[in-house]
């Protein structure tokens, strides 16, 4: 297994160090080790039931680690909540759509760009007459290409749309890092795209770790790849190591096209 | 409007004609529905039939369903006085209802006439000229009860009610005239079921008797687990237990047991005899004590109509007050305080074919006042 | 305070107990399967109670009673089920709750218009009334033990049901998922009304065996209803062991509460405020254990997340 | 203005207009009659608050409503006996000045549903209806033993309680001192909808994760909604017993808290006016049903029924034929 971890922690955004979990007989997690370093998008691969959505509840503080450590911008976070985290600039979309539906496309935006300022305990001003909020989180649709669709219903959106919408909440935090879980799923060839065209700026502003299928951005995206199989990081390493790595292609790669 | 009924059965013209006619306007606000309607219809169906014996058209009475929820009954109230203009009112059983109706009533000008609830505060601080208790004052059948545990050489009594503010009376009424010691005191959940705990209670108590106040279903439960636990204690309470409506859900349980009342259908008066046939013929059941205390007020109430013209209230009030009319009780006179002065008798269950009813075995009280007429300033 | 009295309280509140599991053991199977809160099982135990005096009153059989009671009351839940529960499946519990909550303004009114507002008979039959005498020289009524008999017998076969047959397999699917039952080619819509009449019946039992020693009237389900939902909260929601174990909980709590907090106020108070202040704690003490476990464990001792 | 809008206003409009009318034809029990659509109303627009926008199915608002009863009955029971309420450790009097008692009504209905919802919250889902229902048969089984003020015979007021500068016992004036409460609740609600607030706690119902992911505690926004709703329903219940001069724990029954919720429900879940029109059409339900039979409310459920099964938008769904909006 090729370490690539960078022993030093210098510029490591998000560490997670020998993390694992169990459901009962099923171990999820197994001492998983990696990290995110500013300016680069680290690619999590795997098939399906490698663990891998396990893992990104586990940063995101939404399941507890049986054991191990995950650390935020050099800040061990074990204590902390999925809020708290998501406070310290975690910004996070879902394989599974979460967003509101019954508002509008513009409100879920404004949702994400409160939650940054804060003050949500307001109980007289309309929050869309609020002109900051507003041109922040329009700024947000704009860039993910969105912002003909702010009047729209989320319910009445697109898989690819509310994918899209996602990121966009996600961008209205201005996070640190981005958690991102399958973001291209039912995006199409062209949507998939644009989008890879976008966050391949998007890791100057933060650093990605991205969960994804879509082994064509990925290869077109990623500074490193982890490969996970069974709860297990096999390997790391740049996207030509991974590529050639033989056990990467027996346990994962060897089962489809050759890339 | 719940239910108009307009009387003056005698002659059938348009109910329209009739109110346009009708002189005097009673407003009956009474249970219908909800836990608790056996007792309204009894009071209801009793008052009902003295007014059609009376057969007078200048008469009309609004009749309303509280619900039991003393939110509706003061509403009720309201709408009669203010929209509807009653002169008299009357029906309401219970009496947290009573406390909400009763001092706004009166203090608008109306006459009350209670058939059935009689809470102490109207009796003594908070009387009313204009409040007139038919039934009796709350703690009377308790009084005589405790009475009579004196007489039946009752010295060690376990005495149970529910923990609300008219069991608390039921069990000051008790001692109040009771001599012996007591065994035990215990005040139960409203609406509770299960005696399980109490009767076990009861039987490690050494207690020689048990009274006990449980109206409605809560005295239906007690009984028939009573009479299945094998403790054989006598067992004394007021009417309310073993009326006519409810003894028949309690059967064989209750036989022989010694209850207290102010009337019963065997008392031996011209008009209860008139009474107890007409209403059997009328509604096919038995009368019950309700049924009685509504016959009763519906009569004191025509009798004043008799003598005084209702808009000339101080001599409605004093014909009131004479009470001069034929009670099913036989002698009927009310205290200072405008609540009775009359006997309590004891009353034993008894099995006549198959129906479960009571027959009167001594007299608890005679000529019973309440405990509060002193504290009225009226 | 003897230790015959004490072991004769502690036989009521397990009396008490079986009686709420009877209740419990419907509420609970039916969200445990279905995911549907019933606000109107109350309603069900009291058609139980009724067609159990009326068969009684024609047949004079207890027996006859108590079978005309599960009879009774099935047959009712499978009407509702199929009228109206059965929409209310992929509602929310809102929804659930204002259905139900219906059906109980509809069942109560509708018995009072049919029989009146007068409470029916029904009593303990000749062979079970009256008292035996239990080792140590304890006196308790026959008829309570037979309740404590039937409860624990239906218990047990409510735990052989659900873990031993097929309907049990069936059921124990539906818990986890629905759609692997589909897959199994189970008519779910059978198993739904099958389910539902089942917890109907059992209500029905305790309505009849309730009925026998209270008394049989019109809103006589409903104070056992929020017993029951109290008892499913406490042992989780859609765990038949839970509400055994909060069944028994509740039973013993309520009736040893009612017994001995005045007792205990009795210490250092006078004896009159002592009994009412006792029994006004007493009538809020089960609603003090809920809180306090719901504290300690958010879905009740036995439940799983929903 | 949309259909909705038409219908808010027309309803709002005709619940001053009749007691109005009412007052010069000198029909004072139908200016009663809407006072108790108001005051329920008010009710009602509390409990939306936390089921209509919060998503809290809760069971138990009647204790809210029977807390604020039971400071009015207090109160103004210390008053007329002139007994204080407290000697120690200052002399506290009770009070028949209706600002006094609803701030008091509002204060400790606020603070109850402070812990009820601090405990409750920590459930959810039908967890979450169960506990607010013990929580409420816990406050009722006290009320109905608490004999020192009344116990289930409820505390009854001479008269009815005083506001400087009006006579609240014309029966018009004390209407509007209601209507004109209704009137600030329900713009009260309109801006807590819009606010920052409300578009949290709106989401917070759709989406859980979604307000977790963006940085917001939904136990922090729920637990506020939970106790502004109490205390705007504390408010309407000192109300309601200022409108029966009379308190008694059947305010606190868990019927009580049904009835609330069917309010909000009759009239369309989450719609601004929807209690509105709910009391207003259950109590011209009550009293045109009961006139037709004693069990009037056969047919009240029924139709309830009715509505929950076939007409899920309520009144205002049905009229305006859309879905809720959140702009």
């Amino acid at each position: 297994m090729t370490d690539m971890t960078d022993p030093s922690g210098a510029g490591q955004v998000l560490k997670v160090s020998d993390l694992s979990k169990s459901f009962g007989a099923l171990q999820a997690s197994k001492n998983i080790t990696l990290d995110l370093r500013a300016g680069e998008i680290h690619a999590l691969i795997g098939p399906n039931g490698a663990g891998k959505s396990t893992l990104i509840k586990q940063i995101s503080g939404e399941l507890r680690p049986d054991s191990g450590s995950v650390s935020l911008l050099g800040r061990p976070v074990d204590d902390l909540d999925r809020v708290a985290r998501a406070r310290m600039g975690l910004g996070r979309t879902f394989q599974i759509s979460a967003l509101a539906m019954e508002f509008t496309v513009l409100q879920n935006a404004v949702l994400g760009a409160l939650g940054a300022r804060g003050g949500v305990f307001r109980f007289l001003g309309n929050v869309m007459r609020d002109k900051a909020l507003v041109a922040q989180a329009e700024h947000a649709l704009e860039r993910v290409g969105l912002l003909s669709d702010a009047k729209r219903r989320t319910a009445d959106l697109s898989h690819g749309q509310r994918r899209q919408l996602e990121v966009a909440v996600a961008l209205t935090l201005q996070p640190k890092l981005f958690l991102m879980d399958e973001p291209m799923a039912g995006l199409g060839a062209g949507g998939s795209q644009a989008l890879t065209g976008f966050l391949d700026t998007l890791r100057h502003e933060a650093p990605i770790l991205l969960v994804e299928h879509d082994m064509d951005a990925v290869f077109a995206l990623a500074d490193r790849i982890s490969v996970l199989v069974y709860g297990e990081v096999i390997a790391t390493g740049t996207t030509e190591e991974i590529r050639n790595n033989a056990e990467v292609q027996r346990a994962y790669l060897g089962e489809e096209e050759p890339v | 409007m719940k239910t108009l009924t307009t009387m003056a059965l005698a002659t059938a013209v348009s109910a329209l004609a009739m109110s346009a006619a009708a002189e005097t306007k009673i407003g009956m606000i009474t249970t219908l529905s909800g836990g608790g309607a056996g007792l309204g219809v009894d009071v209801r169906d009793g008052f009902m039939l003295a007014m059609e014996q009376a057969g007078r058209d200048d008469i009309e009475v609004v009749i309303e369903d509280d619900q039991r929820k003393p939110e509706s009954a003061v509403q009720i109230a309201d709408r009669m006085i203010q929209s509807e203009k009653v002169d008299i009112m009357t029906g309401i059983i219970w009496s947290n209802l009573a406390m909400a109706v009763v001092p706004a009533a009166t203090a608008q000008g109306v006459f009350y006439l209670s058939p059935n609830a009689g809470p102490s505060a109207l009796a003594g601080k908070r009387c009313h000229e204009n409040y007139f208790n038919v039934a009796w004052q709350n703690d009377n059948l308790h009084e005589a009860a405790g009475a009579y545990a004196n007489d039946a050489g009752l010295k060690n009594s376990y005495i149970l009610a529910p923990n609300y503010p008219a069991g608390k009376d039921a069990l000051t009424g008790y001692k109040r005239m009771y001599q012996g010691d007591l065994a035990g005191e215990t005040y139960t959940k409203m609406g509770q079921t299960d005696y399980a705990a109490e009767i076990a209670q009861i039987r490690a108590s050494g207690a020689d008797s048990v009274y006990f106040f449980l109206p409605g279903g809560m005295g239906i439960s007690f009984l028939k687990q009573y009479a299945d636990s094998g403790v054989d204690l006598p067992v004394v309470g007021p009417a309310f237990s073993f009326d006519q409506g409810i003894l028949q859900a309690v059967g064989g349980a209750a036989l022989g047991i010694k209850n207290t009342s102010q009337w019963n259908k065997d008392l031996d008066n011209p008009a209860n005899t008139a009474f107890v046939a007409a209403f059997e013929q009328k509604y096919e059941r038995l009368p019950s004590l309700y049924a009685s205390q509504g016959y009763d007020t519906a009569n004191l109430i025509l009798s004043a109509l008799n003598k005084a013209d209702v808009d000339d209230k101080d001599a409605f009030r004093a014909a009131l007050k004479a009470a001069e009319f034929d009670s099913v009780r036989g002698d009927f006179k009310f205290g200072d305080n405008h609540h009775p002065i009359q006997n309590i008798y004891v009353r034993e269950v008894i099995q006549e074919g198959d129906v479960f009813t009571n027959k009167i075995i001594a007299t608890g009280l005679e000529n019973h006042a309440d405990a509060y007429a002193a504290e009225c300033k009226m | 305070m003897s230790l015959i009295l004490i072991l004769e309280q502690i036989l009521n509140g397990l009396q008490f107990g079986v009686m709420l599991f009877l209740m419990a053991a419907g509420l609970t199977l039916v969200f445990g399967v279905m995911g549907l809160i019933n606000l109107a099982h109350g309603a069900l135990y009291m058609v139980g109670a009724f067609a159990a005096a009326i068969v009684a009153a024609w047949t004079g059989s207890f027996v006859l009673a108590l079978v005309a009671s599960l009879a009774a009351a099935a047959a009712a839940g499978a009407l509702v089920e199929l009228l109206v529960i059965r929409k209310l499946y992929d509602r929310d519990h809102l929804d659930q709750v204002l259905a139900t909550f219906a059906l109980i303004l509809i069942f109560s009114e509708g018995t009072r218009w049919v029989f009146g507002s007068f409470p029916l008979f029904l009593d303990v039959p000749s062979y079970l009334s009256g008292p035996i005498s239990l080792p140590g020289g304890i006196e308790y009524p026959l008829y309570r033990l037979t309740i404590i008999a039937i409860g624990l017998v239906v218990a047990a076969g409510l735990f052989w049901l659900i873990a031993r047959t097929r309907i049990g397999i069936q059921i124990r699917a539906g818990e986890s998922d629905r759609e692997m039952i589909a897959a199994l080619g189970v008519d779910i819509s059978k198993l739904y009304t099958l389910v539902f009449a089942l917890g109907a019946a059992l209500a029905g039992l305790a309505g009849a065996l309730v009925g026998a020693i209270q008394s049989v009237q019109v809103g006589m389900g409903e104070p056992v209803l929020i017993l029951a939902f109290v008892v499913i909260v406490i042992g989780g929601i859609g765990s038949i062991k839970g509400a055994m174990v909060g069944a028994l909980l509740v039973g013993l709590t309520d009736t040893l509460g009612g017994v001995f907090l005045p007792q205990l106020f009795g210490l250092f108070m006078e004896p009159a405020s002592a009994t009412s202040v006792g029994a006004s704690l007493a009538s809020m003490l089960i609603y003090i254990l809920m809180a306090a476990i719901l504290l300690v464990r958010p879905s009740g001792l036995y439940g799983g997340q929903h | 203005m949309n259909r909705e809008k038409l219908l808010n206003t027309a309803v709002i409009l005709l619940l001053l207009a009749i007691p109005l009318w009412a007052h010069m034809a000198e029909e004072p029990f139908l200016i009663t009659l809407a006072t108790k659509v108001a005051i329920l109303a008010l009710a009602g627009v509390g409990l939306n608050i936390a089921l209509g926008i919060g998503g809290l199915v809760s069971l138990g608002h009647a204790a809210f409503f029977g807390i604020g009863g039971y400071a009015m009955g207090i109160l103004a029971a210390h008053a007329q006996n002139y007994e204080p309420l407290a000697e120690w450790p200052m002399l506290i009097e009770g009070t028949n000045q209706m600002p006094v008692i609803w701030l008091v009504a509002v204060v400790a209905s606020a603070l109850a549903a402070l812990v009820i919802g601090a405990l409750s919250l920590r459930t959810s889902g039908v967890y979450f209806i169960m506990i607010t229902l013990a929580f409420g048969q816990m406050l009722y089984y006290f009320a109905i033993s608490w004999t020192a003020y009344g116990g289930e015979d409820g505390l009854s007021i001479w008269v009815r309680n005083e506001f400087p500068g009006l006579n609240t016992l014309v029966p018009l004036e004390f209407f509007l001192i209601c209507y004109v409460i209704l009137c600030a609740a329900l713009w009260f609600a309109a801006r807590l909808a819009r606010a920052p607030f409300g578009l949290a706690l709106s989401a917070a119902r759709q989406c859980e994760a979604r307000v977790e992911t963006v940085g917001i505690t939904p136990y922090q926004l729920r637990l506020t909604a939970f106790v502004i709703s109490g205390a705007i329903t504390g408010l309407a219940g000192a109300l309601f017993a200022d409108l029966n001069r009379f308190v008694s724990p059947t305010m606190l029954s868990w019927h009580t808290s049904g009835e609330i919720m069917i309010f909000v429900i009759i009239g369309g879940v989450g719609r601004l006016f929807g209690p509105v029109i709910g009391a207003a059409l259950f109590i011209l339900l009550e009293h045109l049903l009961g006139g037709i039979s004693d069990y009037w409310q056969i047919y009240l459920g029924g139709l309830l029924l009715i509505i929950v099964l076939y007409a899920r938008g309520g009144v205002i769904g049905a009229i305006s034929g859309r879905e809720v909006a959140h702009d």
